[in-house]
Order: C-alpha cells, then structure tokens, then sequence
C-alpha cells in the first residue's frame, strides 16, 4: 500500500516535471506564476488558517522581498541568489516587528494594522522613486544570468516542494498543534500553558519570510517589479485562492491557485468582469463551503470513493 | 497523519494538463491575421480602454473592408493592462507566446509602455506605441519599439513655444507623482528655465480628491497659468478647487494630459470652474490635416452616433493604419522584415505623413511625433488656440 | 502664523469631521457586532450613485434623492447581514473575510455598472465664502461639513436618547445578559448593520457633491475609517470622532509643510505610534 | 497553604466585581466557593489565572507572588482550571486536546511520549474511546471529561473547576464526584472549585467560601455554611430577583 503510494507520488511528479516538453511556453509562464501563488497562498494559509490570523499584509511581504532583492541586486550588485534570502530576511524582520505591535491587540486589530502596514508600503515604494522608480517599476537581473522559462519552472518548482515539506513539516509539530488550539480557542490555548503571542509572532514571522522569498524569486523572473505585486488586489487574489481552496487545509491553497489562475486564463476574454468573476466564485465558496473546495472533497467525494 | 492524499495532486496535474490541451486553439496558420493591442480596459484609466476598443473597430472596419492584409481577413486580440506593467507585461507574454501576433501596439501609461518595450524587444516582436509619452521608452533606441505617439520632450517643447506666445512670465507645475508626472516635470523645469519663465513645483497624487493644501501654496505664489500634469480624475478636482479658493479665472490652469479635460463627466465634476481651462490634445474637429483624418471622423460619427470624445481612439487608430501598412509592404509577418517597413513607413494618418525618426543616440530614433494642440473651453467650446496655422481662436484671460 | 496657517487648519477641521462621518458606521457596527465592515467604502460610493442617478439622471430634487438613497443602502445593509453576516457569527475573521471579499465585487460590480468615471451629483449651493478675510473655502464644502456634524449629532442622539440606543449599548456590552432580559439580539444585530450601513450611505450622500465617486473612491474611505477606528478605539463613537480631526489635522499640515505625495502616510504613522502607546486605541476599552 | 490571595480587586469601567478578597487554599484540600449569580465567582477564576490582573492585592502561590503574570505563565507555575461554558478546542481531535497540554508544559517529550501520556489522562477521565473524536462531536459530559484531562496534563499543583457539574444528570454528577476525589487521593492536585449545585459541593468540599457582590460573606465548614444567616440572605435575595 505504502510502496504504491510512493510510486503514485513519483509519477505525479514526473507529470509535472515534463511540462515544459508538452505544454508550451505560454502555459509554462501560467504554470510559473500559478507555482508562485501556491508559495504565497500556502504561507499565507499558515498564517490565517492555522492561526486564525487574518493579515492582509502577506503582499507587501512579497514586495518587501522582491524590492530588498531587486535593489541590492542593482545597487550593490550582490547576486540574486543570495539576494533572495536577504529578501525574504527583511521581510521576516519587518514581520516581526510588525507582529510585536499588534498581535497582543488580537484578531481584528492585527487585520486592520497589516491593512494599514500594506499601504504604507504600497505608498513608500510608490513614492520613494530614486530607489524604487517608483509606479514604473523596478528592472531587475535575472536570477540565473540568462532567461529561460524552463530552468526557472524547475526552479519554481523545486522551491515549492520546499515550501510545502515546510509548511507539512510545521502543522504535523508540536508548534502546528499549537497553531491550532490557537486558532480554536485563544484563551484556552494560554491556560494549558501555550504562549499564544509568541507562537502567533513565529508563524507571523515564518509566513513573512516565506512572502518575501517568493516575492524575490518571482520579481527575478518577472524581471520587473512594481508597486503593483503589494497591492490589495494581490492580496485579494491570494486570499481568493485559500478560500476558494479551503482554508485551514494543506492542499486548500494548492488547489485553489491552479484553479484560479487557470480559470483566469478561460475568462481573460471577459477582462473587465475577471475579478468580478473571482470575487463571486470566492464569495459564493465563503458562504456556503467555507472549507472550499478540499472541504468538498474531502465531504463529498473522497467517501464515496473509499465506498466503491 | 493520514498520509498526503495523492488524489489531489494527481487531480490538479491531470485537470491543469487538459485545461493546457483544451484551451480554444489557436491555429499559427489559420486564414487571418492577428495583430496584439495593449491597453488599460480596467482600473482608473478604463475610459482609454473604451476609447481604444472604438479606435480599433474603425481600424478593422476599415481595413477589412479593403480586403484585409496579404489576402486574409485582420484580427485585433485586445489584451487588457489595466494600467499595471505587470499585467502589460502579462498581457505581451500571451500575444507573442499564445496568439502568436507579429506585432504588438498601444499602451497609454509610460509606466506600461516602458515595461513592454523592454519584453517585446526581448522576444523580438515589433511594438508600436501610441500614447505612452516617457522618453525613455524611444531614447533607449531599442530596434523592435516605435512610437507613433507624442514623447514628453516633443509635448514639452510644443508647451514651451506657447507659453513664450502668450509671454507668460510665472508658473506654477503641479505634477502627479509617477514616472509621466516626474518625467514630464524634469523636462519642463529645464526648458522653463531656459525660457526665463519663473516658476514654482508642487507634487501632488493622481486620484488625489482634497488640493486645498497644494492650491493655498499655489494662491500665495500668484502665477499666471498653472500647468498641472495629472492624468486622473484628480485633476477635476484640481480645477473646481481651484477656482473656489479664487485661484481661477485670475490664473489660467493649462492640463497636460489631454484626455482628462475631454472625458464625459469634465463638466459634471468641475462645473463653470472649467471654462477658460487649457489643455493639450493631438485632435479637433476644426483641424482635420488631411483626408484620412476627415474619414475618421465621419466614420467614427456614423458608428458610434456621437463625437469622439478624447483623441485616444484616434491614436489606436493611427497606430494600427501604420502597423497594416508595414505588413503590407513587409509582406511577411517576420520582426526584421517589419521593422525595416516601419523604418521606410510613409503612410498618411490622421495626423499627418508618418516618418519615424532612424538617427540613433537621441529620443527621436523610431519616433513620430503627431503635431499637438493647444485647445481652451470657451464657453464650453473648444478653440484651439495654439499653434496659430490651426488656431480657432485667441485664448481668452480674464 | 500667517494665512496659510489658518486655511491649513481649517481645512484639517473640515476634513476631520468629513473623514469622522466616513467612520462612524464603521465603528457602530463594530462596537455592537464585532464584525469589521469591509464593504463599507463600497456602500458609501453606491449611495453617492444613487444620489447622482436620482438628481442628474431622473431629475429628482436632493431633498428627496438624499433619503431614498440612504434608506436604499440601509436595506442593502439588511440585506447583507441577512445573507452573508448572520451565518458567521461568532467567528469574527470569517465575517471580516467575506465582507473583504463583498467590497472587491462591489467595486468591480461599480466599474461594470457605473464606468470609471466620477460621478458627481450637482452642489447644493455654489461659490465659495471669504474666510475672515484670510481666505476662500468652498461653500458646498462648508455645507457638507454642516451636514456632517449634523448627522453625527443625529446618531448620537439615537444612540444616547432613545429605547433602541439603549437596546443596542445593552448588547454590545453583554449580548448574553441582554439576551437573556429578552432582547432579540438577531434582530438587534440586524437593525444596526443596517444603520451602520446607513451612515455611510449618508456620508456617501453628503461628500459626493466635494468628492465625487468613482468604484475604487471607497478603498480610500474604508482605509481611513479603518485608521480611526484604531486610533479611537474600537466601537468608540468619541474616539471615532477624536480620531478623524487628528487624522484631517495631521493630514493637513503634513501635506502642507512635509510632503503632499506621503500625505495619505501620515494617518498611519499616528496609527503606529497609538498602538505603541495605547494599543486599545485613545477611547479604547481595555483589552482582556 | 498552597494560595493565598490577599486584599483582591478588580473592576469593570466602575463596575466593581471584587472588592478587598481574601482567602487561602490549603495544599491537598478541595476548597470550595459558592455565591449566587454575579458574585464574581468566575472573576475569581480569571483573576488567579491571570486572564485579568487584579487592580489591587496579591496573589502568594508557592511563595511567589503571580499577581502579574500572563495565563501560560501560572500554567507553568501549577495552575490549571476548566472553563464554565467548555472551551475544547472543537475542531481538534480529544487526543490533540490533551497534547496542547503536555507540548504547553513539556514540550522536551518524545513525540511517542507525549502520545502516551495524553492517552493516559484520556483513560483516566473515560475517554479512551474516544482517542481520535472530534472534540466537537463529544456530548457536554464528553467535552467536560476532555477539558479535565487537558487540565490534568499539565501536570497541575491547583486545579481550578469551574462549575463542572452544570447540565449533568445525577448519575454523571455522582461520577463526577467521584472522579474529583480521585484527581485529589490518586495525583495529590489540590482542589478549587465553583459549584451552583449545593447538595454535591457541600459533600465534597471540605471547606467553602462565599462571595456576595464581590465581597468573602462567609468561610468555613460546609455544615457551618449551610446554617449561617448572611449566606441564606444572599440566597433567598437572589430568588426574590
């Protein structure tokens, strides 16, 4: 059983991996970019539901990585790579920070003060346009030295699998346990003796710092980063593709951005109602299957396969 | 643990390869011809989008009816920027890559047109501007990018020879904090300065709804004309405050993007604080240079039942009579082979005799800039005012 | 001291009270609910649409589009209590995820509907008003800041003066207890989501005619509400209107002596250093 | 004396819910505390589990003074209590319940230790078939019995219980009891607990305090309660309410 599911596993992977031979460019670059919303998504769903904190400062995390990697990169010219993790470095410190603030304050606080922290960071990079170039975005080198989608799919890949070990790793530990009680019962989780801030501040700052990593390592695709990658709408793209997934589960996020971000490729026709689309996909899910589409499955469809 | 369920994984790399496989094909050979547009169809500057998508049907319209391009009907795939670079980015990344266009134009932001010369020289795919004006997206001379559309430094001087007309002798800048904002402010402060004209700057945000800080600051300088480069919906605001503080009509405030002075709800929002206001603009009625330019119009008249109401559908429209004609004297959809037509391009368009610009080392390599206007509401009229050969009218102060 | 000065000033005030009206529902609703309205931006702009739809599309007079508009809004507000708030209660980050959720379709919904022009019902009153002889300021702004204070007043009254004010403090300081006196606290939620809604339709209905409404002007008008409601604490009328004088003030004078392209940055460098200081906001109930 | 609390006060926006209590808890007694509604019997609780902090007065556990400290930190000092309205965690199974306990207090266990030890309070509170239930699929006894076990596993020196016997049948009630003294003889815990039922906190308890308006009106043997004329008032007040 055990063997059969390993050899199941190997041959997912082997689909994945040989994407670039069958799918084409285009597809390729969707499948990079659906890669880094499932980083983003996921980390984020670390965050929102295992702790139950709702941060809507996940985006500006990823534009805090990408603009410290993307300015270093150009100014110090320290190479990308390391780059990366001075990126994802920052933004774990500004999480920190950040969390040291308002999570005390507790749930409805730390939203409206990650709302706030998000423009103020929108605002500064905005603003800031000798360092920025503000709204006309930030050229950056690549990440290998020369551009190739496929290396840097197998890149995107390899980083998610990271991600996700990870993540995997955390909510079947001890401090995953504790996320949980957390999220379920604040007050009880303190009297049995868990230090609610402390534990809520490291997932701040893990979810931070994996924000800002695939903030950089997507800006070192893109080749270009602007204001844009820390906006609302990032942000509600990401929280549309927990939601849509299923919150509080592994593979909610997984789920959710490939569906979303294919499903943006179906309706990209329809450009001005796309987000309108996404909104009420979401809005519709929140409602009436607020576990998203795992939920679903795992309700509906997984019984009925064990049955058969 | 219950063990990672495969199912899912499989689910998506199973559902994720058909939707690749099932996606409406688009055959490479088929009987038409594709050309990209770019634009902003959402987000705050949306109304260039509609003004696009008009400029494209007559474009289409036009040249369908003549039969297409090498033998087969024309297409138009309008990718949607939403004003973002990332999303112009996005959206050449599916022209050149899915749709397999030859050629890419339009764009209205300089932060988009900029974004996207970079990527279309990258995959080597002609890109025609029509309104994106920052200098660097011609002075970088990149051989895959031209624009048929105004450049900062060409508005810039065009203004400049205005003001000296008029003998205006002090200014205040109020300039919107992004890269055409700063742009366009470095090129005119330099050129105010050589002009002897005193000035002052002032930033300001772009959908900024409350000016009464930056108009007391203004108040207190006293200039006579204000230019104000604010492409958004801040810049009514701008001009009804203006005249509440009692600013206007004492000064004149000269707009600096064009179309914002030109949109439907203009005189809504800034009621008679509008009159006596200036603006820029490569269009009006009274100043049709040619015959193609007249056809337009009364095409444009006849379809859509109304004037057009800011000259964004013309520039498309310009753009895409240049992209046909470099296909047709191509004849080869090849990058190589369209940029030497577009180099030797001759075409008439509404805006005169297009000639881009072939001397490397300066902005004017690959540029054609189309003559501008200066036009004031007089009445809620549109005189043109400047240059004098089309002028309408006399500018009118207080 | 100078002219300048006192134009900053008051300009600050003006907006304080504008920016104090634009957060009150917020803060009703928060106080009574603890559910943070996201969609609140969006309601004020669709009650600026219905105005101007009213007066400049169907001609009506202000006097009658004014209350057809916000009574519209109060019954979306219903509306969306019923159908979307009411399954979440009890889980406060769900109920914040769907409205954040509810304010991106309706402004997409706006743009759709509307376009991304401005809309701006026609001024009530025209011209502008010499300020003691230092300055000039805009009538209509002058008059909207009157209505303003008076719808404040308005809902301060309700809230301090009548049976179902005092029905509503009872819940929001102990639903248990109230419930268990016989107050329907379903509805009581229900009504004052409505009149929370309420409000900020009428905020959207009186600054339309200063600031027009465009579908993203409500992102703008949430965030500052958002901003305040920190600042004063949560659920906190006074500190609601505390809050947006300092933001209006500090808003004023940084634009005008530091940087008018950071003036939106100010309102939440006060935000940071009040969470800093006095984490439960300046009018704040202690945090457990 | 494991507790003594001295000169306790605590307020709410000028409602004052105690005011200027004492008392003390002998180590290896079960101490129990009666009032009617709102005497600030919960508030209490709170106080000691340092959800609220007293305004005024101190808080002596094991000669350290926890007046101050956060909720995990007396955890960790030998504090733990149940809750009156359960708060299990409902969307975690009764085995993972338990384990927030042990990772709060001994977090240096082997993963199979902790496991081991959680099931052995489960088995011990009559859980032991429920190891993977949802909390949320329990009954009240089920979730009452699991907050016991979570409470047990941090290894307490007081446990604090909040009301355990509300909405149980008599049968469950006399299990209950049972099952307190045993938590008392078996693991040594002394015990503080709020009761409403009268007939079983006066059998169990081997001294009783009452709280009235947030004031200590009495304290002594559970017979010498039964009897004393302020206690009966504050009673008899309450039902005339």
């Amino acid at each position: 059983m055990l063997k059969s599911k390993y050899i199941l596993g190997l041959f997912i992977l082997a689909i994945f991996l040989s994407f670039p031979i069958y799918i084409g460019k285009y597809w390729l670059h969707v499948s990079i970019i659906s890669l880094f919303y499932v980083m983003m998504a996921s980390s984020w769903n670390l965050l929102a539901g295992y702790t139950g904190q709702v941060s809507f400062a996940h985006a500006a995390f990823a534009g805090i990585g990408a603009y410290v990697s993307g300015i270093i990169a150009i100014k110090l010219n320290i190479p990308p790579t390391i780059g990366l993790f001075i990126g994802a470095g920052i933004a774990s410190l500004f999480g920190l920070g950040l969390g040291m603030l308002c999570i005390k304050m507790g749930g409805i606080y730390l939203s409206l003060t990650t709302l706030a922290f998000s423009e103020i960071i929108r605002l500064i990079i905005t603003n800031e346009y000798e360092l920025t170039r503000g709204t006309m975005g930030l050229e950056v080198p690549n990440l290998i030295g020369f551009y190739s989608k496929t290396i840097y799919f197998y890149i995107m890949i390899a980083v998610s699998i990271i991600f996700l070990l990870i993540i995997y790793k955390i909510i079947k530990s001890d401090l995953g346990t504790s996320f949980r009680a957390i999220s379920n019962d604040e007050l009880a989780a303190n009297s049995l003796g868990i230090n609610v801030i402390r534990v809520r501040i490291v997932a701040f700052v893990i979810s931070s710092a994996m924000a800002g990593f695939a903030g950089a390592l997507f800006g070192h695709y893109l080749l270009l980063i602007t204001p844009d990658i820390s906006s609302l709408s990032q942000m509600f793209l990401i929280l549309a593709m927990t939601i849509i997934g299923g919150m509080g589960s592994f593979f909610g996020p997984i789920i959710g951005a490939f569906f979303l971000e294919t499903l943006s490729e179906y309706i990209r026709i329809y450009g001005e109602y796309h987000v309108l689309i996404f909104g009420i996909v979401a809005l519709i899910i929140a409602r009436f299957a607020p576990s998203g589409l795992d939920g679903i499955y795992q309700e509906k469809i997984s019984p009925k396969m064990a049955k058969s | 643990m219950k063990g990672i369920r495969y199912g899912w994984i499989l689910l998506i790399a199973v559902a994720f390869f058909t939707a690749t496989i099932c996606y409406p094909s688009i055959s490479i050979s088929a009987d038409t011809i594709k050309i990209g547009v770019v634009g902003p169809r959402t987000g705050s500057a949306a109304a260039t989008g509609t003004a696009f998508a008009e400029g494209i049907d007559l474009a289409l319209d036009y040249i369908n009816g003549k039969g297409g391009l090498l033998g087969k009907k024309v297409e138009v795939v309008f990718e949607d920027t939403g004003g973002v670079p990332e999303k112009g980015v996005a959206a050449v990344e599916k022209l050149v890559n899915r749709d397999k266009v030859p050629l890419v134009v339009g764009t209205s932001h300089s932060s988009v047109g900029i974004a996207i010369s970079e990527q279309a020289n990258r995959y080597k795919t002609p890109f025609i501007i029509a309104e994106s004006w920052a200098d660097e997206i011609t002075s970088k001379n990149y051989k895959y990018i031209f624009r048929a559309g105004p450049c900062n430094t060409g508005v810039v001087s065009e203004i400049i020879k205005w003001l000296k007309a008029e003998g205006f002798k002090k200014a205040s800048l109020v300039a919107e904090n992004t890269d055409w904002g700063l742009g366009i402010k470095k090129l005119t402060v330099e050129a105010l300065k050589e002009a002897n004209i005193e000035f002052q700057t002032i930033d300001t945000e772009r959908n900024s709804k409350d000016h009464y800080t930056e108009l007391s600051k203004i108040m207190k300088y006293d200039p006579e004309i204000i230019l104000a480069f604010v492409y958004g919906f801040g810049v009514h605001y701008f001009i009804a405050q203006a005249n509440e503080v009692g600013l206007t009509p004492k000064a004149i405030i000269f707009e600096g993007a064009g179309p914002p002075s030109l949109w439907p709800q203009f005189w809504e929002n800034v009621g008679d604080a509008g009159n006596l206001e200036c603006f820029i603009s490569s269009m009006h009625k009274s100043a049709q240079p040619n015959q193609v330019a007249k056809d337009y119009w009364d095409n444009y008249v006849k379809k859509f039942g109304k004037e057009p109401s800011d000259y964004k559908s013309r520039s498309i429209y310009r753009v895409l009579l240049i992209a046909f004609d470099a296909i047709e004297k191509a004849n080869s959809l090849d990058g190589d082979k369209l940029v030497d037509a577009l180099e030797k391009s001759n075409v008439t368009v509404p805006s005169g005799q297009v000639n881009f610009g072939t001397e490397k080392g300066s902005v004017w390599y690959h540029q054609f800039q189309p003559p501008m206007l200066i036009i004031q509401w007089q009445d809620r009229q549109q005189t043109v005012i400047f240059p004098e050969n089309v002028a309408t009218g006399k500018l009118i102060r207080e | 001291m100078n002219s300048l000065f006192f134009m900053y000033l008051t300009n600050g005030i003006v907006m304080g009270i504008i920016f104090a009206l634009s957060a009150l529902g917020v803060s009703l609703i928060v106080g009574i609910m603890n559910v943070i309205n996201f969609a609140h931006g969006e309601l004020y702009i669709f009650a600026g649409y219905i105005s101007y739809i009213l007066s400049v599309k169907l001609g009506i007079s202000f006097y009658f589009a004014i209350p057809i508009a916000i009574l519209t809004i109060f019954i979306i507000g219903i509306l969306i209590e019923e159908s979307l708030i009411k399954p979440t209660y009890g889980n406060d980050m769900y109920s914040l995820i769907i409205t954040f959720i509810l304010s991106i379709v309706l402004q997409n919904f706006a743009l759709l509907v509307f376009g991304p022009f401005p809309n701006k019902p026609p001024n009530w009153i025209s011209g502008a008003t010499n300020m003691f002889g230092l300055f000039r300021y805009g009538n209509q702004r002058l008059v909207s800041c009157l209505a303003a204070i008076g719808i404040i007043i308005i809902v301060f009254l309700l809230i301090k003066k009548t049976w179902f004010g005092k029905t509503i403090r009872a819940v929001s300081q102990d639903r248990e207890t109230a419930s268990l006196m016989g107050i329907d606290t379903s509805k009581v939620n229900m009504l004052s989501f409505g009149l929370g809604c309420a409000i900020a339709g009428a905020a959207g209905v009186v600054l339309a005619p200063i600031f027009p409404v465009t579908p993203l002007a409500g992102v703008e008008i949430s965030l500052i509400a958002f901003i305040i409601l920190v600042i004063g604490g949560m659920g906190s009328l006074w500190g609601c209107i505390i809050g947006g004088l300092i933001i209006g003030i500090v808003q004023s004078f940084g634009a005008a002596y530091i940087s008018s392209g950071y003036k939106d940055i100010f309102g939440f460098i006060i935000l940071i250093l009040v969470l800093f200081i006095r984490p439960s906001g300046l009018f704040g109930r202690k945090a457990l | 004396m494991i507790l003594k609390a001295t000169g306790i006060s605590k307020s709410f926006g000028g409602l004052i819910a105690l005011k200027n209590v004492d008392f003390h808890i002998n180590s290896g007694e079960i101490l129990g505390l009666i009032g009617p509604n709102g005497a600030g019997k919960t508030t209490i609780f709170n106080v000691l589990t340092g959800i609220y902090h007293p305004e005024q007065g101190n808080i002596d556990f094991n000669g350290e003074d926890i007046s101050k400290y956060r909720p995990f930190e007396i955890c960790h000092k030998g504090i733990a209590r149940t809750f009156q309205v359960t708060r299990a965690f409902l969307d975690m199974s009764c085995l993972e319940n338990v384990l927030v306990g042990i990772i709060g207090n001994n977090p240096n266990l082997s993963p199979a230790e902790k496991k081991s030890e959680a099931i052995k309070y489960l088995e011990f509170v009559g859980l032991k078939n429920s190891v993977d239930t949802q909390a949320k699929n329990l009954t009240l006894v089920g979730k009452k019995r699991l907050e016991l076990a979570r409470a047990l596993s941090t290894h307490p020196k007081l446990l604090l219980l909040d009301e355990v016997l509300s909405g149980l049948n008599t049968t469950e009630m006399r299990e209950a009891c049972d099952l307190i003294n045993i938590i008392l003889d078996k693991f040594g815990i002394t015990i503080f607990w709020v009761e409403h039922v009268m007939s079983a906190i006066m059998e169990v308890s081997g001294r009783i305090i009452v709280l009235d308006h947030g004031e200590k009106i009495a304290e002594g043997l559970p017979k010498d309660i039964a009897n004393n004329a302020e206690v009966i008032e504050a009673y008899l007040g309450e039902s005339d309410a």
